[in-house]
């Protein structure tokens, strides 16, 4: 319908004219096309990820949302503003690759303490997963003002109970820890499927986690070990007495 | 100072290669700075430079033990947590150099072995992740959302938003303000009840066969001034845990070591030799 | 650079294939293209709108800018959202015919108060719990206002007569609280231990505080709860038909 030249800034009608796509209605197109602007719209309009289900309520009827919203992602995906999947919502965000160019004005955030870090991975990584859990990966208890002030942040919740006996409370993350990170889902944590497969993810050790064989005479080092002296403790700072404030 | 909102131990964390340590020998190696004994572990196990799964477990734990009784003797406070990893590597230790006598019921050095191995590596696996997800692109750093919203899209039916964690925020402190805290905590040099009993619980609850605790307990965890409260308060509590059928003790005769291990579902058959007389 | 069907889809490439205009060497388009995708991200995410000047200042040496927004105007020219020139700054706004879209979407959120949060949770916590027990727990009193507030967001119900004098009527928790919160069941609700285990409860709490566990059932009554009855209904003002506002 349109032709030439304008119709390369109005890549609706283009792939229009060159999909090769099943659905080539060209009435079917245009009502799609119309469903994605007004989802273009919606998205654009807000700062939180939309949920497909709100989308639903808001489009034409019949149209079929993640098929518009995955066609208006890939139309989005080399500029600088890119359409992401957050759960099951979706946001415009800037283009990850100009972080260098944005971070410049971002405002300095607090920074999370070690512990917090560590206490969120355990979360996102075994989640659900209890506080007695998170114990034992850590071997420390977890103080007190962490849980509390990760769930200040918004990125952990409670879950729920575990269906064992003394029903302990169990936690998990929530949808804008996912969108903080840039995750479309759990899954895609990095490194999930990897640690999975290592068995690092079980909260007990798994039948076929090698066994480290017993040395003959585990007073005999391995030859990649060296004996520890007292130099080594030294180096290590180990015999280092602690400087009293 | 040019990373002034970084402490020493976020930088320390910021480059957690195995070469650190041994390439800056002036590194002291302080307990505040470390999350526990299991990362205090972790950090002496890279010190091996070799990979988690080929660690000498029984250097590891020399290397622990040498470090507490260091702390101990420049009379350095550790936190009991850090006593609990003592007294257990110590056994562990004694596991790993006795040979297994026949009919011996206990889990081998080795099995235990194994078992800090995978905790070690699972630790470190959550570090690695910590840091991975900590380097992503975040939104307000890295992206941005739109500066300029044009609407909210309410989702929820109800026009009223409100969280579980607000609710619970302030049900928490409105019950707190009405419970009058008048209650001074009690200064340590006493061993309470309940810490031995948690103690206990940290040491024994994983211990499914029978171990000689005791010993351990007492050389780590109590000063010399303290062995009194400390025998009579763990062994009131061990008492109050086999009571409550968390746990089983067994003496040979007197004054012989206390064997404890976690009580199996099914009981009664065990109880019998509890009884030592 | 890039031919075919995927280019319709990366329209700065596109523009380069097809481009009839002036400058056509590749290199200064591409040096084009990329400033707009850094002009797009920064209108994108600023607070207001973006001048000239600004954008000058952060895209590399050299770009026209003035061309760059006009071209980038251009292509947002039949989209869902509009790159805009409010006097010489730009910013993104819905496209004017979608603004039906937007206007729906008017219902502000507001946040329950303090009070209410709190008297929420404990008849969440203390349920079946009356007026006069809720003035015990909390100290002061509930006020009718935050009582009738709490039914209208429909997660509060009354749920019947206590069997006392005066019969004071009990409140209970609703399925669409346990919904919007998140739970399973009421019993899901966390206890002393986890409280303070998250650290939102002092671990130092006198000895003779406890908290009650909530019903596992919250929907039977309890041995000393009437049902409501229709008259009670008819006492409470429940009976008349609500009058719309």
């Amino acid at each position: 319908m349109i032709e030439g030249g304008p119709a390369a800034v109005v890549p609706f009608m283009k792939e229009d004219d060159e999909s090769t796509e099943n659905d080539g209605n060209p009435a079917e197109r245009l009502h799609l096309s119309e469903a994605m602007r007004m989802a273009e719209a919606l998205v654009f309009a807000s700062a939180e990820p939309v949920t497909e289900k709100a989308l639903a309520a808001r489009l034409p009827d019949g149209i079929d949302v993640p098929r518009a919203m995955a066609e208006l992602q890939r139309f989005y995906e080399k500029r600088g503003v890119n359409l992401v999947r957050v759960a099951d919502a979706w946001a415009f965000r800037t283009a990850g690759d100009l972080a260098f160019l944005m971070s410049r004005d971002a405002v300095q955030q607090k920074k999370l303490s070690r512990a917090a870090l560590e206490v969120l991975a355990i979360i996102a990584y075994h989640q659900p997963v209890t506080r007695a859990e998170m114990e034992d990966i850590r071997g420390v208890e977890t103080s007190k003002g962490t849980l509390d002030l990760l769930m200040e942040t918004g990125w952990v919740r409670m879950r729920g109970r575990r269906r064992v006996p003394g029903r302990p409370v169990t936690y998990g993350t929530t949808e804008s820890f996912l969108d903080h990170f840039g995750l479309a889902e759990v899954r895609d944590l990095p490194g999930m499927e990897e640690l999975k497969g290592a068995g690092l993810l079980s909260t007990r050790m798994p039948s076929n986690f090698s066994m480290p064989q017993p040395p003959a005479d585990p007073d005999e080092l391995t030859e990649d070990e060296d004996p520890l002296s007292d130099i080594d403790l030294e180096e290590l700072g180990l015999l280092t007495p602690r400087v009293e404030e | 100072m040019p990373d002034k909102d970084e402490t020493p131990f976020e930088r320390l964390w910021a480059d957690n290669d195995t070469e650190r340590a041994l390439s800056e020998p002036a590194l002291v190696v302080d307990v505040d700075g470390f999350e526990g004994p299991l990362d205090l572990l972790l950090h002496l196990a890279r010190n091996q430079k070799v990979d988690l799964a080929r660690i000498s477990v029984l250097a590891l734990a020399e290397q622990y033990l040498v470090f507490v009784e260091r702390a101990r003797h420049f009379r350095l406070e550790l936190a009991a947590d850090y006593l609990v990893m003592a007294a257990w590597l110590a056994y562990l230790k004694s596991k790993l150099l006795i040979p297994r006598q026949p009919g011996d019921e206990e889990a081998t050095g080795e099995e235990l072995a194994a078992v800090l191995q995978f905790r070690l590596q699972r630790l470190e696996a959550m570090r690695d992740a910590a840091a991975r997800l900590v380097n992503r692109n975040r939104l307000g750093r890295d992206v941005f959302a739109r500066g300029m919203p044009e609407a909210v899209i309410v989702e929820k039916r109800n026009e009223y938003s409100a969280s579980l964690y607000d609710l619970l925020t302030a049900y928490a402190s409105q019950r707190q303000r009405q419970a009058i805290t008048n209650v001074t905590i009690a200064k340590r040099g006493v061993w309470s009840l309940k810490e031995a009993r948690a103690i206990l619980m940290r040491l024994v609850g994983q211990m499914r066969d029978w171990t000689a605790l005791d010993s351990f307990l007492l050389d780590y965890l109590a000063t010399p001034e303290e062995r009194v409260t400390a025998i009579a308060s763990s062994f009131a509590a061990s008492l109050e845990l086999v009571r409550e059928g968390h746990l089983e003790m067994r003496q040979e005769q007197a004054f012989a070591s206390l064997y404890m291990r976690s009580k199996p579902k099914p009981s009664g058959i065990k109880l019998m030799e509890a009884t030592g007389d």
